[in-house]
């Protein structure tokens, strides 16, 4: 049980209600779309600065779970509502923060198909950010179910409603892989509950109390709940071979969404993770790591392939995440410090690069009218800042070191290695890999002789005006001041944390280290004076 | 974090912590980074004083490191080694990577050529670059490149030189694919990045066992270390790292980027692919000399050798039949680059001499670059060799400052490669037995093949007639040879009289100035006297001289490559084979195997997903003909189940 | 009644219970009060004014529910915790009877808010007279009427009592005249729905033979363990079952017989196949109040048989319903896939819930009780809800349940299409709805029972089931309407009333379900 | 004669009726072949009866009756209402509702 410190608990409170209130309003505000854009703005922005507020009062050397609240539910279960942020959470909930205006930025002129409004659009986003929040704030096992699963409604609607020709298709697939992960990881939830009411004698979803006893269950018991919740965690995350749904979701999804599902959603399988999976089964976790280490490599190498033989931009876009996934599982389950803070910041650093490609690509399609990479050539020529954006977020996605992947990238391999250096090797070539496909998408859109349909030819239609100056149809001009407002931040993020992560860095290492310590893992590399290390054996925090 | 620090204080061979104006080491690394920033950021608004900025941060950078290598030098050689921590980088548990510089006689060397030739080329750019209206943001990537160097070559860790050698490899990137709206400049540069990354990866690997085993990426600590681990860890390590240097030198096999790279603007060829960056890969092996020296790396050594001795021969063979005059000039970098990594891979005999011939070579090569590169401005970017020739009196300073540098490079006496090259040729001899005498003869009879290569070129592109006169560029204009101005030609002449005397002058002071980052230079005795080796060489060089006049300097050479050649000749236009091979064994497979994927992702993983919900529709439109609206069947239906039910239960109760 | 049972007292040479005195009446009020008002309701059709019946039979049955409702409150604030014997003990009125007659008294309230609703179907959803032969003239003037038949409203009163019988029912006999009370009225009720008469009395034909012959079944199951016990009350025969030395034969045979007429009328796969047909064809309130509430009667009285009385033959039959729940969840799932029809996609909904409360139903603990029971409350008044829904979009030939005719509603109305969806939701068992709970308290008792292989198939079955409510979705939401689609009715005050009450039950015990589960965990079977 | 020849009696009886139902196409064949399953029962429950030495067997058997009485009420409306209509009594013909 979580006892409410008195700082954080409105804070929380205000962070997971803030959004919700924010939907509401933007709703009820609908029918003019540019107020309902300015609200969403606003609330966004609000709680991006209460994100940081948050992030600031959390104590990196303090308690495992801070600024926490409870609140009884359903008492004949033992299920509370209860929030509280560690490290992991932090950081998530920041980059939600984050992204939020800046998805809202980068839609502020987007067009949304016939019958639907901005302010729906902006509302759902709204809504989807307060379930997220959620998600990762959620202490009880039962709460962060149930949000798992309602999480899905929103994104469901707005890849649906807004977005491309085969939305439908798309959100259904979605939706159901989702689904049917999540209902696999119910049977496990509830199996924890019953095993923790066994031990116990009383009913309780609180995740410190399961997580007390289910760590203490035989091997067999753990494997079974483990598969339970790996499943649903290895769809969203999406591990091969259970990330098909990706590639059509993010094809047809808006660009905004598209960020929010990549940035932030799939996190929550790798999230859980760390959260969920080490903690509560470590044995299993243990018996299982080879599994999910081949899983994730695979992902490595066979997300690089399969982005470099994409058409498409925007399942292009899919592929690298399925890439990027890998490197984080590889590193949660690679068990050390150094790995599992890399997965962290990888998480982070995913969503703000990834992110930003997302956005840029959006960018692109924007002036062009077409996802297909065949439609482009030397549009750098036209779009100097637009290029130069791309391969910023490109060179982050391939982790460039002095960009912030290549923090998280390095400190996953380097802290792999030691435990599992076959895997790393192999991971390695991904490296290679991303290079590859990363400049071959620069290569295809931005550098070359001007050429391609969306840019000369005749992808915008019979009316477009092809303008004699630039060669180009007229729609192509360089970046605005919006888009340049939009990707600013995070091209200071991509730099700033890789030249200094720390901030996050100190935030993340002391929740790796009680995870580590649950699951009863030790760093294969032990720093010099190995007293402290002995010390922090004794007890978890 | 700091504990590495103390922990290496406590070393007899530790670094000091740096004091006084070494505080200030990180300006290094600012000043042209900030121009970079600048120029970048401001965009178009800079570009009137864009270039200046861009050269005078170089320029800054430069006057400081030789303020640095000055007092340095008042400094008594066991405290010349000094550390300044800058901040914590990267740090989770135990792990610990600062950013932090090395600041020791190695790093300064490197300081003073970077910054040094830098700053000339960066001058010469100003001319070079005068046409071309994005000329600023060629300053910034100039700039940029410098800082990564600099980064490279000061980190006090594996990790922050690997983060300027990927720097680097980025600023070449962006410098190779300069003319972007060419597919071939845009291809090149990507192919450089990409085998770069190949060596990266194994330079990645190299830090990876590194923290393994010693539980940190820093010098100090590894090199301290080191002597501890099993020879297994040593070897694997030392191979790693000669993957790393294979890479970013364009050391065999992974050669073939960097003729490539000539699409390059000529200023970049000179800097980057000549001077500086393709030498990391000396500098890293120098750098890790307390490795490479130790007895248990034997193996380690011996693979680098034949690395050298194979790139120096490759380089060399395939200069000899180019007829493009950058590329000649890269594969000639390559050979000499195989040159230095064959003298590092010697250990301690050689160390010192691979970083001498890197200085001599980073002057007489930026200086054939520029050279080429006036040539070619003063030729509408013609670099056709059988198109140009007789240009010594259209370019008479170009010609001139040309030639030293040809004659530095070709090994003739008392010039600067006469005392580095040499000096590496007679250190292989002394290899020991068979050993010796394979490298130091390959090592000889590449001597020969280079004086061949460039006298070729130099007969071709400014003796003999002018084949130029009738000929019209590929942009339709007609050849107007001329003299480039003096932004251009002071650098070539800087550069030239460092050609002429830098051996001299690098070869007696270098080996000790050296000796507290790589260790004293070992002397050596191999079955040739020195002086024999001397004059074995020159004499070979000036056969293959002899050669090239003979055969190019006396008839006519046509302006259209000769199709029908020997085998050799064929093999060598087509690099040896070595990008089919590539494309052969990677590429194509690459390919291949994409496309497989593509169609297992859709067809297979995706198509057993759809499938079962294919399956489940169709069986579910099946089976709902079962419903079919008779009451009968409904009831039959019922009587079935519930016959079965009852059998089950009496089944379960009696079976 | 009382007759029977006093011959059976005298019959047996047992010691007679120990009530002999005046029947407890206070505990079966809510029993009397219905099938009172049923009686009085048949006065009223024969004795009123035409016009005045529509107003009075309405009242009566609301007041009726009213009534009873407060009643069972009353009981239920002083009822002993160890349950009590009615009716000369052939009713067992414990805490599990009292939570689902609550039920289904607040099920037949949305139920009857349907059936009595005039505005949706000027005249109401009924024919106004039976015997008029469908195409006819008199069909198409009866059809533009406005008047409408009430004697609905006794059959829904009289079907309702014998539910209310029906799971109280303490002895097989009991259970049977209880089966035909509620089968009957609704035969007949399948039959009135105004347009489409065609379908609907097929709907009543095909209920009624089905029925029959399932009764039948129940029947010969009956009278097998009658001869298997020497009794028909729940408790000899558990007795007789855990200590006789008779045929088991006849045990296993009656027993298999039973359960069979029992889970016909739960509409339990592969005794299903009435479903889908009768649903579509009956009239929609009629659709509503027997997918609900039948289904909450039959359960109720699967629970008490399995648990009462052939609870420690377990063994031998769970095994065998674990078959028919995965045969029913994989039918429901499956065929539901590629329905047309939004009534028939909703019966083979239905029939996938079937399994699901099958499931909590073999778990024979105090959850699996308790669980079913939730489950039952949820899933009634999601249906209640949704059939309500469904009744509401029609076009010029009456209700347009082609699911073609569905697409684009958000557009026309969105109020609809976001309450529809979130019923499917509930269907679908997604979070903060009462189906997620449902089904989680159910699977919770079935995998603390040691059923988790069950389990996971329950929830397969769940994804897939998930797939057709959301291809409703995807029609309502992304799909372009057509051009002379069906329009929504603007509901009158009944119908709004009852899918107000669906809705708002279905979110509170989806958000806020602890007091309901205390209810429904609140006692077991205590007459035993 | 041993009680348990009447229940074979009565089973097969019951099988007679069942078959009934599946086979003929009437709908009043199939409602009497009902009516004889439930009579089968009765049967059944009288022999029961017996066997127990009991009344009730007995008794149920005439809630049976009053029972199938009221069902051949609603039955019958509910044929007649369809023959009315379709001027046929085949419940073969009654297949609108399907798949």
């Amino acid at each position: 049980m979580i006892t409410p410190s008195s700082t954080g608990n409105w804070l929380l409170a205000a962070l997971l209600l803030l959004p919700l209130v924010g939907a509401a309003v933007v709703v009820a505000l609908r029918g003019n779309d540019h107020v309902a854009k300015l609200a969403a703005l606003a609330f966004s922005l609000v709680e991006f600065v209460l994100g940081v507020v948050a992030w600031i009062q959390f104590e990196p050397g303090g308690a495992r779970l801070q600024q926490g609240f409870s609140l009884d539910w359903i008492p004949s279960f033992g299920v509370h509502i209860s929030f509280a942020v560690d490290g992991i959470a932090l950081v998530m909930i920041a980059v939600i923060g984050l992204l939020v205006p800046l998805v809202i930025g980068a839609g502020w002129a987007d067009k949304v198909p016939e019958g639907r409004t901005k302010g729906g659009f902006f509302a759902l986003i709204l809504l989807e950010q307060a379930l997220t929040v959620g998600v990762f704030a959620a202490t009880d096992v039962f709460l962060f179910y149930v949000l798992f699963e309602i999480m899905l409604i929103p994104m469901y609607f707005l890849i649906g409603s807004y977005g491309g020709a085969r939305r439908q298709y798309a959100a259904v697939k979605f939706f159901l892989y989702s689904f049917l992960g999540g209902l696999i990881m119910l049977a496990s939830v509830i199996g924890c509950y019953v095993l923790a009411g066994e031990e116990l004698g009383k009913n309780t979803f609180d995740w410190s109390e399961l997580t007390s006893v289910v760590s203490k269950a035989p091997l067999e018991t753990q494997i079974w709940l483990f598969l339970g919740f790996f499943v649903a965690f290895a769809v969203k995350a999406p591990l091969v071979p259970l990330h098909t749904w990706l590639p059509d979701a993010t094809a047809e999804a808006p660009i905004g969404v598209a960020v929010l599902l990549v940035g932030i959603l799939d996190k929550v399988g790798t999230f859980g993770f760390l959260r969920y999976l080490l903690p509560m089964f470590p044995l299993a976790s243990k018996e299982l790591a080879p599994l999910v280490l081949v899983l994730a490599v695979v992902g490595v190498i066979y997300g690089s392939m399969l982005a470099t033989g994409q058409r498409d931009m925007k399942r292009f876009l899919a592929y690298v995440s399925i890439a990027h996934f890998g490197f984080i599982a590889l590193g949660i389950f690679a068990f050390s410090s150094q790995s599992m803070v890399g997965s962290v910041t990888y998480m982070v650093n995913h969503s703000i690069a990834t992110g930003m490609l997302i956005l840029v690509v959006g960018m692109v399609i924007a002036r062009g009218g077409s996802t297909r990479v065949a439609d482009y050539g030397g549009m750098a020529k036209l779009t100097p800042v637009l290029a130069a954006m791309l391969l910023i977020a490109g060179l982050s996605s391939m982790s460039l070191p002095g960009t912030n992947s290549f923090i998280s990238e390095f400190l996953v391999l380097i802290g792999s290695f030691p435990n599992a250096p076959v895997y790393t090797i192999i991971a390695t070539v991904g490296m290679v890999l991303a290079a590859l496909y990363v400049l071959w998408l620069y290569q295809r859109i931005m550098q070359g002789p001007l050429r391609g349909d969306a840019l000369v030819g005749a992808a915008g239609g019979p009316g477009t005006m092809i303008d004699p100056e630039i060669g180009a149809k007229r729609a192509i001009a360089d970046l605005n001041g919006r888009e340049k407002l939009v990707l600013a931040p995070l091209v200071l993020l991509i730099v700033g944390l890789g030249l200094y992560p720390k901030p996050v860095l100190d935030v993340v290492t002391p929740t790796v280290d009680a995870t580590m310590c649950q699951a009863a893992l030790v760093d294969p590399v032990q720093s010099a004076p190995s007293a402290q290390s002995g010390e922090r054996q004794s007890q978890c925090r | 974090m700091t504990g590495t620090i103390n922990l290496a204080g406590t070393l007899a061979d530790g670094a000091q912590q740096a004091t006084g104006v070494a505080n200030l080491a990180w300006l290094l690394l600012v000043l042209p980074a900030a121009g970079a920033a600048v120029l970048l950021i401001g965009g178009r608004r800079t570009d009137k004083w864009g270039h200046l900025l861009g050269s005078a941060t170089v320029i800054g950078a430069f006057v400081y490191g030789l303020v640095l290598f000055f007092d340095t030098t008042a400094l008594g050689a066991d405290d010349r080694t000094r550390d300044l921590h800058l901040f914590d980088w990267i740090s989770v548990n135990s792990l610990s990577v600062d950013l932090g510089l090395r600041l020791d006689p190695l790093s300064l060397t490197f300081v003073l050529l970077i910054t040094g030739v830098g700053s000339l080329i960066h001058i010469y750019s100003i001319g070079y670059m005068s046409d071309d209206r994005d000329r600023r943001r060629f300053f910034a990537y100039l700039n940029l490149f410098v800082s990564a160097m600099l980064l490279l070559v000061l980190g006090n860790s594996f990790v922050t030189l690997y983060f300027g050698w990927e720097g680097v490899g980025l600023a070449s990137y962006l410098l190779i694919g300069w003319y972007q709206g060419k597919d071939f400049a845009a291809t090149a540069a990507k192919k450089a990045f990409l085998m770069n990354r190949v060596g990266d990866v194994g330079l990645a690997l190299a830090i990876f066992l590194m923290f393994k085993h010693m539980g940190s990426t820093s010098y100090d600590v590894v090199f301290a270390e080191i002597g501890n681990q099993s020879t297994g860890v040593v070897v694997a390590i030392g191979i790693l790292l000669l993957l790393g240097a294979c890479g970013k030198s364009g050391q065999f096999p992974l050669q073939a980027w960097l003729p490539d790279a000539m699409a390059g603007p000529t200023p970049v060829s000179a800097l980057i692919h000549a001077a500086t960056m393709v030498t990391a890969g000396v500098y890293l092996i120098a750098r890790s000399s307390p490795l490479y020296s130790l007895a248990q790396a034997e193996d380690a050594r011996f693979v680098v050798m034949i690395i050298g001795a194979i790139t120096l021969l490759i380089g060399c063979v395939i200069g000899c039949a180019y007829d493009d005059f950058k590329k000649v000039l890269a594969y000639s970098t390559v050979s000499q680059i195989g040159y230095m990594i064959l003298a590092v891979g010697l250990g301690p005999a050689g160390y010192a001499l691979g970083i001498l011939h890197l200085l001599t070579h980073g002057f007489f090569k930026a200086g054939l670059f520029l050279g080429a590169g006036s040539v070619m401005h003063g030729m509408n970017d013609e670099g056709d060799i059988r198109r140009l020739g007789g240009l010594a009196k259209k370019m008479p300073i170009t010609f001139i400052t040309w030639t030293l540098g040809y004659l530095a490079l070709i090994g003739f006496p008392f010039l600067s490669g006469y005392f580095s090259k040499d000096a590496i040729i007679s250190a292989a001899f002394s290899a020991g037995g068979g050993r010796g005498w394979v490298f130091g003869g390959i090592a000889l009879f590449g001597a020969g093949l280079t004086a061949f290569y460039m006298t070729r070129l130099l007969i071709l592109v400014f003796l003999g007639k002018p084949r130029w006169e009738k000929l019209k560029s590929e942009d339709g204009r007609a050849y107007h040879p001329h003299e480039s101005g003096p932004t251009m030609t002071i650098p070539m002449i800087i550069l030239s009289i460092g050609s002429v005397a830098a051996g001299a002058i690098l070869s007696g002071m270098l080996p000790g100035w050296l000796e507290p980052s790589v260790g004293e230079l070992a002397e050596v005795h191999g079955p040739l006297s020195h002086t024999a080796v001397s004059i074995l060489t020159v004499g070979i060089s000036a056969i293959g001289a002899a050669i090239a006049f003979a055969v190019f300097g006396r008839r006519e050479q046509p302006v259209t490559r000769p199709q029908r050649v020997s085998w050799p000749v064929r093999a060598a236009r087509a690099d040896l084979y070595g990008n089919h091979l590539n494309e052969a064994l990677f590429a194509r497979p690459g390919v291949w195997l994409t496309r497989f994927l593509v169609f297992v992702d859709n067809r297979g993983v995706d198509g057993v997903v759809n499938g079962i919900a294919a399956g489940l529709g169709g069986s579910s439109g099946r089976l709902r003909r079962l419903q079919t609206g008779f009451v009968r069947s409904y009831a039959l239906s019922m009587l079935g189940g519930s016959i079965l039910v009852i059998a089950a239960l009496l089944m379960v109760r009696f079976a | 009644m009382s007759l029977m049972s006093s011959v059976l007292l005298l019959a047996q040479e047992q010691p007679a219970p120990p009530k002999v005195e005046a029947p407890p009446v206070s505990a079966i009020w809510p029993i009397l009060i219905v099938l009172g008002a049923a009686c009085l309701s048949v006065l009223f059709e024969a004795l009123l004014p035409k016009h005045l019946r529509w107003p009075a039979q309405v009242t009566l049955a609301l007041l009726t529910i009213a009534a009873a409702g407060v009643k069972l409150v009353t009981y239920v604030s002083d009822a002993p915790a160890a349950g009590e014997t009615a009716m000369f003990g052939t009713l067992a009125v414990d805490r599990p009877a009292l939570f689902l007659w609550g039920t289904l008294l607040a099920l037949s309230l949305g139920a009857v808010l349907l059936i009595a609703d005039r505005s949706v179907e000027p005249g109401g959803a009924f024919v106004a007279s039976a015997a008029i032969r469908p195409g006819t003239i008199q069909d198409r003037a009866q059809v533009a009427s406005t008047g409408m038949q009430t004697e609905v409203f006794p059959l829904t009163l009289f079907a309702l009592g014998g539910m209310m019988v029906f799971c109280a029912a303490n002895d097989l006999l009991t259970m049977f005249v209880a089966l035909e009370v509620l089968s009957l009225p609704l035969y007949l009720m399948c039959g009135l729905a105004r347009r489409r008469r065609l379908l609907s009395q097929e709907a009543a034909v095909k209920y009624f033979l089905l029925g029959a012959f399932a009764s039948a079944f129940f029947l010969y199951g009956v009278a097998l363990l009658y001869g298997y016990a020497g009794s028909v009350r729940l408790a000899d025969i558990a007795e007789a079952a855990a200590g006789s030395d008779r045929s088991d034969t006849l045990l296993f045979a009656g027993m298999g017989l039973l359960v069979v007429g029992l889970l016909f009328k739960a509409a339990v796969g592969p005794f299903h196949t009435w479903t889908p047909d009768v649903y579509q064809g009956a009239p929609t309130p009629v659709t509503a109040f027997m997918a609900a509430c039948t289904k909450v009667a039959a359960f109720g009285g699967i629970l008490r048989v399995l648990q009462v009385a052939l609870e420690s033959t377990q063994w031998e039959w769970r095994g065998v319903l674990w078959g028919v729940a995965i045969v029913s969840m994989v039918i429901g799932a499956v065929l539901g896939l590629t329905q047309t029809d939004v009534k028939r996609m909703i019966a083979y909904s239905s029939v996938a819930h079937a399994g699901f409360l099958l499931i909590g139903s073999i778990a024979l603990t105090e959850k699996g009780l308790s669980g079913t029971l939730f489950y039952l409350l949820t899933y009634g008044f999601t249906t209640i809800a949704t059939f309500g829904v469904i009744s509401l979009v029609r076009d010029s030939s009456g209700e347009a349940t082609h699911l073609s005719q569905w697409a684009g509603l958000a557009k026309r109305s969105p109020l609809l299409a976001g309450v529809f969806t979130f019923l499917l939701l509930a269907l679908a068992g997604i979070p903060l709805t009462s189906g997620f709970v449902g089904k989680f308290v159910v699977f919770e008792a079935a995998l603390a029972d040691g059923m988790a292989p069950l389990v996971v198939v329950a929830l397969i079955a769940s994804a897939v089931a998930a797939f057709f409510y959301l291809r409703v979705i995807v029609l309502m939401y992304f799909s372009e309407p057509a051009a002379d689609g069906p329009t929504v009715t603007v509901p009158g005050a009944f119908t709004t009333a009852a899918i107000t009450l669906g809705v708002i039950v279905t979110l509170l015990l989806g958000v806020a379900p602890a007091f309901a589960l205390d209810w429904a965990s609140s006692g077991v079977f205590a007459i035993r | 004669m041993t009680p348990t020849y009447y229940l074979l009696l009565s089973a097969l009886l019951f099988t007679i009726g069942a078959v009934g139902v599946l086979v003929r196409r009437n709908a009043i064949v199939v409602f009497m072949c009902i009516e004889l399953m439930l009579n089968a029962v009765n049967l059944s429950l009288v022999t029961f009866s017996r066997i127990n030495g009991s009344l009730d067997g007995q008794i149920m058997a005439f809630f049976v009756m009053v029972v199938a009485a009221a069902e051949v009420v609603v039955g019958l409306a509910i044929i007649m209402s369809i023959f009315r209509t379709r001027r046929t009594a085949s419940v073969d013909d009654s297949n609108l509702l399907k798949y």
